[in-house]
């Protein structure tokens, strides 16, 4: 997706993340206001709880653009809704076998507990999750409908659509 | 050149008609085809928003006047709300027009009876205005229009212009309950003021655009009045993605909407399988 | 009840009865090439088969847990359908061909059934046929897309998803795929896009195979319905492992158990997350 | 005949030719699967030639299930339009099924009328289609019944037909010809007619076809839009559209919007069937077509009474592929002798 990259800088990942607003999103705000250095390749998309978060939202960050996501929201027993993190807990689980099972590589999503104290916690998976992916490379894995998108311009590659 | 491509068209005026209706004013930004851009009444087109998609509307302006086209529509699916969400020197697009018109010439020496309900109101108005741009080719002229409620009713200002004129016989009507203090129009379904309005049907066309309901209701009233089947004309709103008649959707039996419509007399309608 | 919906020689092939005279109920069959899952016919969506009137259905053991699957999601009361059990030793792949049964022919799901004896029904019909060749293809072909690398097992299922022409067979064929509105019809906002590209095909297969975690019933419809014939089976197999490894659930006829998405235990697995 | 020979030495040649000229070449080829598609194949070897029918029928090609129509930008209130091409490299299509050839020839008619729709056309243009006898009848194919045949030269620009170490190519069309023309060392002379008509024979077999003349069937459906046949027929179709998807002639299409992040996007066309309850459903939640036995009678009304009303021709070119494909075990020569029945029932009565 980043194919156009000046080649003598190194490729940076752009990362999504989506957390609960109890506990992930408070841990980071905490990391910020402790003043704690860390890799700046996180867009954090705040939502009420991990229940909340479809793995559609996921499918759709890869679709525009993301080349990793992070998930994260309250430790079990945690819960600001006494159990929609366990709940995330068995889809997620779902959600990450099925698309390793469809060849998408282990590190491009990170899961992870942070609770609103661990801004230390917080650094560490995002510093971990951009290096991950940062060595995994861009996430082109929808040839011919990046930008600018004009496949099946020939016969040929409209046999090969169809064909394939 | 790829048919499926839209004219580019700049939003250069719109109405709030209803709450949740709007009318959009189009100038073409290409000025060779600002210049030569022509239609007939009765005509439709396809009115994209940019990343959300085309709609289908009649356009709801007159052909005599120049220079621009008007659409009026009801905020309903993804398309319709994304052309709401446009401001005044906005971009958007337009193919068309598309199929076939009322036959205007045909009736001109002739009264016409212009029969609307709610955002029905918006195809007949372009013949409305066509025909008052050439009033002295035409007869007597009544319009009889009803909305829900006083609110629902659309193109309010030029309602009071038409209810002004002395060669217009104009009867509004909204349904029972519709009605707010004030109301000087008349309260009740449109098929009842038609017949009580009772225009003579001597050498005379009727038009009529509105829900199915209301449709069904007014011909017989229209038969009994003593207006011809084929005097009679009406549009058919169908779903349509080409406009063109290529992606099979606007079907009706035999008929392409898109391209055999969408304007109907009730002698056609009456042939044609029970199926919209 | 006023229709029977059973299976009956077609031109090609058994094929789904919808029997309202009792007169013609003798036309009704049932052997190893019943393959078709009827319980889709229930669906409130085919409304000119509800039209028939009060519905008793053939069900196989497989297809007894989307009777099963409907109630426990409250889809369909069980008081409003007759369930008309069969004994099953394995149907074939497919249906039209005549081919008798054989480990060639058998379906992917029937070696090692659990299921062929339907508890949920009313009525159980036939006596119980021997058991289906053992020793699932299915299964050792999910365990060598395993072994390959992330990037070979991509390039495999862009291959395959990328034959999909976004007809959605897979899903009205789908006993389970119940929702009045499709998520991947809605509009606003558009979740799935609905190009047939690698983007929409992506997102709609995981998408399917996600939303029948748990609730697949294993019945093969949505692959058998496939136009282009990409191996969903797989998928929904592989998701039924998890489900059984992880959660332990097994697809069951029994309405009462839970359906593992809709559930959890405290202390649920959970070494992928940090 | 208007014919030439080609052994199967040359036509790997001719097609080793086109390669290297930079002519794309599909053909009937296996895919990873071991399941037959229309493929771009480079050696003549990966095609299957007159061995099957292919899953898509040839109007992938020429009709993709998804294409841009274009791609816009916007900046501010400006939006600027970036065209697709209309005009297309040249093709060639080796080895097309009879049916599928002819499917072709009858969409030209839809997409033509008034409107000329240039994507088709560009492509239409741009491909010269060679299509084989076709020696892989099942008892769901009907193609003697629309018209066709397994030698049948409806759409197609070159024939060719089985013989001994090759083919006899019947040239069709002036783009058949040019191609012949084009690569003249690559054709041998004239075809013995004997063994030509001995190969034709042994393709049309001796099965009988299992629909009757179509013409009783396009009256009936004409006067019979209201029928208790239609409930009854449709019982079993699912309305999963797997039958639209693989027919040479369905033809429907959406057209969508994907935006691309914020400023881009791009309007596609994609396949669309109207056995989908969707398909005619308005914004307004009103559903003309609300009934699945409805969209039925849809499909085939188009397919036998409003197609040929309308352009003259069938929009079926009975293949069969419709009755493979079906969940449900739909079976169209089933529904077409049920209606030839009854017409002739009525014909009998009236």
């Amino acid at each position: 997706m980043h194919a156009t990259l000046d080649k003598e800088s190194p490729f940076e990942p752009r990362l999504t993340a989506f957390v609960c607003n109890w506990c992930t999103y408070t841990g980071a705000d905490l990391a910020g206001t402790s003043r704690l250095q860390m890799d700046a390749n996180v867009r954090i998309v705040r939502l009420p709880c991990t229940g909340r978060i479809d793995p559609l939202f996921i499918v759709k960050a890869f679709e525009r653009g993301a080349d990793g996501v992070i998930v994260s929201g309250c430790h079990p027993a945690d819960c600001h809704y006494t159990s929609g993190n366990y709940h995330a807990r068995r889809r997620f689980a779902f959600f990450k076998e099925l698309v390793e099972f469809l060849g998408l590589p282990e590190g491009r999503i990170t899961f992870s507990w942070v609770s609103a104290s661990e801004g230390q916690k917080w650094r560490e998976v995002v510093n971990d999750a951009t290096a991950r992916v940062r060595a995994l490379g861009p996430f082109a894995a929808y040839p011919g409908t990046a930008l600018p998108s004009f496949p099946a311009a020939s016969p040929a590659d409209a046999a090969k659509g169809a064909a394939r | 050149m790829n048919l499926y491509e839209p004219y580019l068209a700049r939003v250069t005026d719109l109405v709030d008609e209803t709450p949740d209706t709007r009318t959009l004013r189009l100038a073409f930004q290409e000025p060779e085809l600002a210049r030569t851009f022509d239609f007939k009444a009765g005509q439709f087109g396809e009115y994209t928003a940019f990343g959300a998609g085309e709609c289908t509307f009649c356009i709801a302006s007159s052909p005599t006047r120049q220079g621009y086209i008007e659409c009026s529509f009801k905020t309903v699916g993804k398309a319709t709300t994304a052309l709401r969400s446009l401001n005044v020197g906005d971009t958007m697009g337009f193919r068309g027009p598309y199929g076939n018109h009322f036959p205007l010439g045909k009736m001109e020496g002739s009264s016409l009876v212009f029969i609307a309900g709610g955002i029905g109101l918006a195809p007949v108005r372009s013949v409305i205005w066509n025909a008052l741009d050439l009033r002295d080719r035409f007869r007597d002229v009544t319009i009889v229009y009803g909305a829900r409620s006083v609110s629902d009713l659309v193109y309010k200002r030029e309602l009071a212009e038409w209810a002004a004129r002395p060669d217009v016989t104009l009867r509004q009507t909204v349904d029972p309950g519709g009605e707010t203090p004030g109301w000087t129009g008349d309260v009740g379904l449109v098929p009842a003021i038609v017949e009580k309005a009772a225009p003579s049907a001597a050498d005379a066309y009727a038009i009529v655009c509105g829900p199915p309901v209301m449709i069904k209701y007014t011909l017989p009233v229209l038969t009994k009045l003593g207006f011809a089947a084929d005097r009679i004309y009406t549009t058919l709103e169908n779903r349509m993605k080409c406009g063109i008649g290529k992606c099979g959707r606007c079907n009706i039996g035999p008929v392409y909407v898109c391209k055999d419509g969408p304007v109907f007399t009730a002698e056609e309608m009456a042939k044609l399988p029970q199926e919209f | 009840m006023q229709v029977v919906i059973g299976w009956e020689e077609g031109p090609r092939g058994v094929r789904p009865a919808f029997v309202t005279d009792p007169a013609s109920a003798r036309g009704l069959v049932f052997d190893e090439r019943c393959t078709q899952n009827l319980v889709p016919y229930l669906s409130p969506r085919r409304t000119h088969v509800a039209r028939l009137g009060r519905p008793a259905v053939v069900v196989k053991g497989c297809d007894a847990r989307a009777v099963a699957g409907l109630v426990r999601e409250t889809q369909l009361k069980r008081e409003d359908v007759v369930v008309i059990g069969v004994r099953c030793g394995g149907v074939v792949a497919d249906p039209t061909s005549l081919e008798a049964l054989s480990p060639a022919t058998v379906s992917d799901r029937c070696p090692g059934c659990t299921a062929r004896e339907p508890h949920l029904a009313d009525h159980v019909v036939g006596e119980m046929p021997p058991p289906p060749p053992a020793g699932s293809r299915r299964d050792a072909r999910i365990a060598e897309l395993e072994k390959m690398e992330p990037a070979a097992r991509w390039a495999f299922w862009q291959e395959e998803l990328g034959r999909c022409v976004r007809c959605h067979a897979c899903r009205e064929a789908c006993p389970m795929c119940f929702c009045e509105r499709c998520v991947a019809d809605k509009t606003q906002p558009q979740w799935v896009e609905s190009s047939p590209h690698p983007r929409g095909n992506f997102a709609w297969h995981v998408t399917r195979a996600l939303h029948q975690a748990g609730r697949c019933i294993d019945c093969g419809e949505c692959e058998r319905a496939c136009p282009v014939d990409i191996p969903l089976g797989l998928l929904n197999r592989k998701l039924a492992q998890v489900a059984s490894e992880q959660f332990g659930h097994v697809p069951t006829d029994d309405p009462a158990v839970p359906s593992p998405v809709g559930a959890f235990k405290k202390d649920d697995p959970q070494e992928f997350i940090l | 005949m208007n014919g030439r020979t080609i052994t199967h030495a040359q036509l790997a040649a001719l097609v080793a030719d086109l390669v290297a000229a930079g002519t794309a070449v599909t053909a009937p080829a296996r895919a990873a699967d071991g399941r037959l598609d229309y493929r771009p194949v480079t050696r003549l070897e990966d095609a299957v030639l007159g061995d099957g029918l292919p899953r898509l029928s040839l109007k992938a090609l020429f009709l993709p299930p998804t294409e841009p129509l274009f791609a816009f930008r916007l900046s501010g209130s400006d939006v600027a339009i970036d065209s697709v091409p209309t005009s297309f490299p040249p093709h060639v299509v080796l080895g097309a099924v009879p049916c599928d050839a002819a499917g072709v020839q009858a969409l030209d008619k839809v997409m033509g009328w008034d409107y000329r729709d240039e994507l088709w056309f560009g492509r239409r243009e741009a491909t010269t289609i060679v299509s084989v006898g076709c020696s892989s009848r099942d008892e769901t194919c009907f193609c003697g019944a629309t018209g066709g045949g397994p030698t049948a030269t409806r759409g197609a620009d070159l024939l060719l037909v089985p013989l001994e170490g090759g083919f006899a190519v019947e040239i069709v069309t002036s783009k058949g010809e040019a191609l012949v023309t084009a690569h003249e060392e690559r054709f041998g002379p004239a075809p013995n007619e004997a063994d030509v008509a001995r190969s034709r024979a042994a393709l049309a077999g001796s099965r009988v076809e299992p629909v009757a003349p179509l013409a009783p069937v396009t009256t009936w459906l004409a006067e019979h839009f209201e029928d208790p046949l239609w409930a009854d027929v449709a019982l079993r179709c699912h309305g999963c559209g797997a039958c639209a998807s693989v027919c040479p002639t369905c033809h429907c299409f959406d057209i969508v919007d994907e935006p691309e992040g914020v400023t881009h996007g791009t309007r596609r066309r994609n396949w669309d069937t109207c056995q989908a309850g969707r398909f005619t459903l308005h914004a307004s939640g009103h559903n003309p077509r609300a009934d699945q036995h409805a969209r039925f009678r849809q499909r085939l009304m188009h397919k036998f009474s409003i197609y040929p009303a309308r352009f003259g021709e069938l929009l079926c070119t009975g293949c069969g592929r419709c009755s493979r494909a079906c969940p449900g075990g739909m079976d169209l020569p089933e529904v077409l002798r049920t209606i030839a029945e009854r017409a002739a029932t009525a014909g009998g009565a009236a």
